[in-house]
């Protein structure tokens, strides 16, 4: 079994795909000659060519409607968006109709596509090179937001997202692109979308997460350890769905909640998590409901390393839970 | 092409009508545009796709939509194709290749050029056609989707109806150049500017524009030159921004006047024929109304379906609570 | 004093302030001759004239960009945006430029203005002339998010958007336009950014609310009333920042919350308010949080009064968690 | 203007140096691009304003801006102006009328054309510029920039360099028309095409411009047709996409060698006076980074500034958490 990282595993999972669909096509900005700026597509325009990876001009609404019109017609595009902060250039596009298009039509024009973007913090990329905006996409109906942590969900998301009927924001974590390596099946798998994933099992604290920040609570988890806290970590992996039912499951055996991730804290998508615990499994709770997230302002260039939630801060939160 | 620019006409006022008596709730009317409408539409193969607007009407009658299609998307009931998901005059029928529209204004346009690559991509014959107003050209979109249609070459025509206003906005306050058709020289392919009053040279233009493309020409971006008779919509006054003065001077130049003089002239059409068409139009919208009427409306559990291609559980749960509760 | 309806009372406030403040601009699609397609412009072109009164091309991002230059170099720009529905061409220049320009440039190029945008449903706008996603702004660092849910607060809010030195978008619920008519003062008055409103007192169940559904949670409490359920009504006003100590002190009290919102309900604002609640008042919360939403589907057209929470939907929560 | 190229290109090349030692963490250099930015900025007056982009170092020297707030800048720290909030040459400097850019690319350019509106308004003299490259001109922005500034007619000049790359994307792949200043026309204004290799050309081309709109003939946009000499970022590798040979070609076109060749023809600059000045340059710009590198990073509490006018309740209870508690 071949050991990868993050971009080979989605490098290689796009190929596979591609050699199995001829209706699967990328697009994207640098994509082609250059593979990409993280260089997730590299050596596919070699083997596919130019039709099939198209580098486009700089214009993300033309791309996320470029690729609307080609999934119409019955190709499966895999879109490139640069980074995630670039995306808002296409928010017209993939709210206004990439969303609504299926349910608007009533079902007539479903649109079948992937939009692959890299996200967060920890490469020193100030204010446009790190945003965490995932609640933006989970608040928008219609769309599936799926954000793998490690080699192998990611490609076995990415082939759910590729053989999704539906509309899909794939959030790759790009500070873990390079940082794990990890045994990756070169067989064709999948995990389903909307479940979470059970890293570790504990029966103290509930500790849910998801993308760069699993990576984190891992190190957290450690840290309590040490202090005999045992913690429960899940990895949401599939932010819309959300799997509530391992969740709640978890918070029934716990009764003690932390939610860390790495966006602005205010109206994050914890907030919604923590809402539906609070909604659902009020008497289980023995302690209230923490989040851990980056502060309320926009992501910061020299003091990233202070803006970015730190095992230490989400152990604190552990420690609170637990002590309540 | 007659008979369908007289349905149009008597379909957008036998429409607004029935907006004012309250029996739908909004409509854009096309007035003024029949000739557009129909001579665009016409040069088009069955295969090939529109990205239409929420004027086109015409253009879904001449594909091959039904009246009672059309009206009732208008009245959002259950036999509307689209569910009665949107307001009205936002069409979107499949069987004609009329994609569903958005009312964000220019959003299609892009696509459409995404739809020509495929086409080209699976070597089809297919062209495909987007139409959109004089305002529609200030969105990025258009810039897009003209910049992206030159570096690909794809089979794509662009059909702006230029109908001098947006809402209320005159076409030389929307922008400082001297017409749209010129805008295509910034992304390295041909505008044609066209009489958008006069059904046979819109008709001429557009099916040049639609062979060049379907033969491998590329894009051509279209510009028909006309008025916009009616209101914005069914909630807009006019009165408000222009004067009688210019509206009389395009009615005038209505497009339907003009056609049926040309066809008197020629001996293609006598008073009678005329007359008896306008009959048989007019009774089967009123038929078709009638019919439309009966429809009841979607059933509330619909809201749920076609979010995705399957139902997730908090909708189920949304769903479910809806049925066992009410709303 | 004048008995206003809402848009009377945006109209005169939009003229006095212009009238008090030559640097006062307006700008927007058919706001001049045509007076805004809601009419909340009326008459302004005549009295300050097309360089004041800018009827602008059929452009979202050029709008709010020129806008934002506008400020830059002194002006206090108010631009509208037709309906919130297409704001979504200028996402790009709100997420990325008004709301970090403060910050990225370390608080040399402040922007000073305000974006005016009626939302919410009840005029059977269908997908695209109805949507509630105030929860994109208050996830976004850096704006100030207002709804007034009357004519009186639309005035006081709204002379306080005027004069913040902060980006504000301000939503104004278009289906209380010409529903609710009130005595709004003529002389200068403002209500401060991040105070809510206690819209009635009442000591069994907290009931949250802001907007469009304030008229509706009026409803459910009067009908509560009559099941001798005493519910303490406060309309929010201020997203962000919003009021967390008027929120703090009620739960207190009641130990029972409704959140009620016209948003889908994932990710939408109630989640944040929820959460702050569960985080910080656990130990006097008696029932679980319970949110009153818009269902997590695009916004329907045919079946909009369903979607739309009713008072008996909202009352049948208040019963929930009255009696858990 | 002579010692402003070479500054330029000392400071690329010592930032570069700094970048790959890992004492700073990005930069954007302009090699190839500094007649550009020289002759662009020179025609200027001190209270005119400039929308810059990531490349513009050399704009910003000649607009006064000093070489340690450059260097501050990049490297994030305490002293500079934009208290360390954004990446390397992600410049503002208030003082010299260089408004701070987004990475976003293409959304100063209508702002650009806001302010040169603020600017008439007021009956300013002021002249409002703005820089962007050939891949900009894909954006909605740079589309809704030209309209609007066409439609109101300010005082703005839209200065394209068209160094032939958007990252790895060749000029002739990000558009079908022929250059980027016959974009001018779809918006009713004019466009010029410079040589942006000569920097007396691009000054000559900009002045005018400058003064035209200066004297309330509207906008111009500016294409300087030049090339970028080394990567696109730090973060870059050219090689992957382009050949020795079109790197080589331009390099013979080198505008600072061609600018030396004509002073030194000219009789205006001598060899030694050139080796000195170089030298002079060098000595300036190490001196500026020992300073700046002495310099701390910006306190841990600044995080929480400059989101607001003044910190809301929650901002502050992070703020005071974090210095509680660490982070
Ligand atoms: C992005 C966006 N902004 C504003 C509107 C509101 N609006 C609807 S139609 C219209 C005018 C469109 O004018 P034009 O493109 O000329 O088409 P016409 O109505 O004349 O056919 C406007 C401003 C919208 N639908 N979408
Ligand atoms: C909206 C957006 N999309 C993508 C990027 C990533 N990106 C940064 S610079 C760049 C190329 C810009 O090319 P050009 O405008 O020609 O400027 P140049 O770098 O050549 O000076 C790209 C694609 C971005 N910054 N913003
Ligand atoms: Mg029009
Ligand atoms: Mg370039």
């Amino acid at each position: 079994m071949p050991s990868l990282n993050m971009v080979q595993a989605v490098n290689g999972t796009l190929r596979d795909e591609m050699r199995r669909n001829g209706n699967m096509v990328l697009l994207g900005e640098d994509i082609g000659r250059n593979g990409g700026v993280f260089r997730a597509t590299e050596g596919l325009l070699d083997e596919f060519g130019p039709e099939r990876v198209v580098d486009t001009p700089l214009s993300e609404d033309g791309i996320i409607g470029m690729a609307i019109g080609m999934a119409l017609y019955g190709l499966q595009p895999v879109a490139e968006i640069q980074f995630l902060d670039f995306i808002y250039p296409a928010f017209n596009q993939i709210v206004s109709d990439l969303a609504k298009f299926r349910y608007r039509s009533g079902g007539q024009y479903p649109v079948r596509m992937v939009v692959r973007t890299p996200y967060g913090g920890g490469i020193k990329g100030g204010l446009y090179h790190s945003q965490s905006t995932e609640a933006y996409f989970t608040h928008t109906p219609g769309l599936v937001v799926l954000t793998p942590s490690n080699p192998y969900d990611a490609k076995g998301l990415l082939v759910s997202a590729m053989r999704s009927p539906d509309p899909v924001i794939f959030l790759e974590p790009k500070r873990l692109y390079r940082t794990i390596k990890q045994e990756v099946p070169a067989e064709d798998y999948s995990i389903p979308i909307g479940k979470a994933s059970l890293v570790q099992e504990g029966d103290n604290v509930t500790l849910i997460t998801w993308g760069p920040m699993v990576q984190t609570c891992r190190e957290a988890v450690a840290l309590a350890g040490r202090e005999n806290i045992r913690v429960e970590l899940i990895d949401l992996r599939s932010l819309l769905p959300f799997d509530l039912e391992t969740i709640l499951a978890s918070v029934e055996k716990t009764g003690r909640v932390v939610i860390a991730h790495e966006a602005a804290k205010i109206s994050g998508f914890g907030g919604e998590i923590s809402a539906q615990i609070s909604e659902r499994a009020m008497d289980s709770l023995r302690a209230p409901i923490l989040r851990v997230a980056g502060y309320d302002t926009p992501f910061p260039y020299a003091l990233e390393k202070v803006y970015l939630p730190s095992p230490e801060r989400i152990l604190r939160s552990i420690r609170k839970a637990y002590n309540y | 092409m007659y008979r369908y620019m007289l349905m149009v006409r008597r379909f957008n006022e036998r429409m607004l009508l029935l907006q004012r008596q309250g029996r739908i709730a909004f409509f854009t009317e096309s007035n003024g545009e029949e000739a557009c409408q129909i001579g665009g539409a016409w040069p088009l193969n069955r295969g090939d796709w529109v990205y239409q607007s929420y004027r086109d009407a015409g253009m879904c009658l001449v594909r091959g939509v039904t009246l009672k299609a059309l009206v009732d998307q208008l009245m959002g009931n259950a036999d509307d194709p689209n569910k009665g998901r949107q307001m009205g005059a936002h069409w979107g029928y499949k069987e004609s290749n009329m994609v569903s529209l958005a009312s964000p204004v220019g959003t299609h346009i892009v696509q459409a050029v995404g739809t020509a690559y495929a086409a080209k991509f699976k070597k089809d014959k297919t062209v495909c056609f987007t139409t959109f107003g004089d305002g529609a050209t200030s969105q990025g979109e258009f810039h897009s989707a003209l910049n992206f249609a030159g570096v690909f070459k794809v089979p794509v025509v662009f059909f702006c109806e230029n109908n001098q206003y947006a809402i209320s906005l005159p076409f030389r306050r929307q922008t400082a150049s001297e017409n749209v058709a010129i805008k295509a020289e910034a992304y390295g392919f041909e505008g044609v500017l066209v009489d958008g009053n006069d059904v046979l040279a819109v008709y001429k233009a557009t099916k040049a524009a639609v062979d060049k493309a379907r033969s491998g020409g590329g894009p051509t971006l279209i510009e028909a030159v006309t008025y916009r008779m009616a209101g914005h919509s069914s909630s807009d006054d006019p009165n408000r921004y222009r004067s009688p003065e210019e509206t009389e001077h395009w009615k005038a130049r209505d497009p339907i006047k003009r056609f049926r003089a040309y066809m008197t002239k020629k001996g293609l059409l006598t008073e009678q024929e005329d007359r008896a068409m306008q009959e048989k139009v007019e009774n089967e919208i009123v038929t078709v109304i009638k019919e439309s009427e009966k429809v009841p409306q979607p059933p509330v559990t619909s809201m749920f379906t076609d979010v995705y291609a399957e139902i997730p559980w908090y909708l189920k749960e949304e769903s479910d609570e809806l049925t066992r509760e009410g709303s």
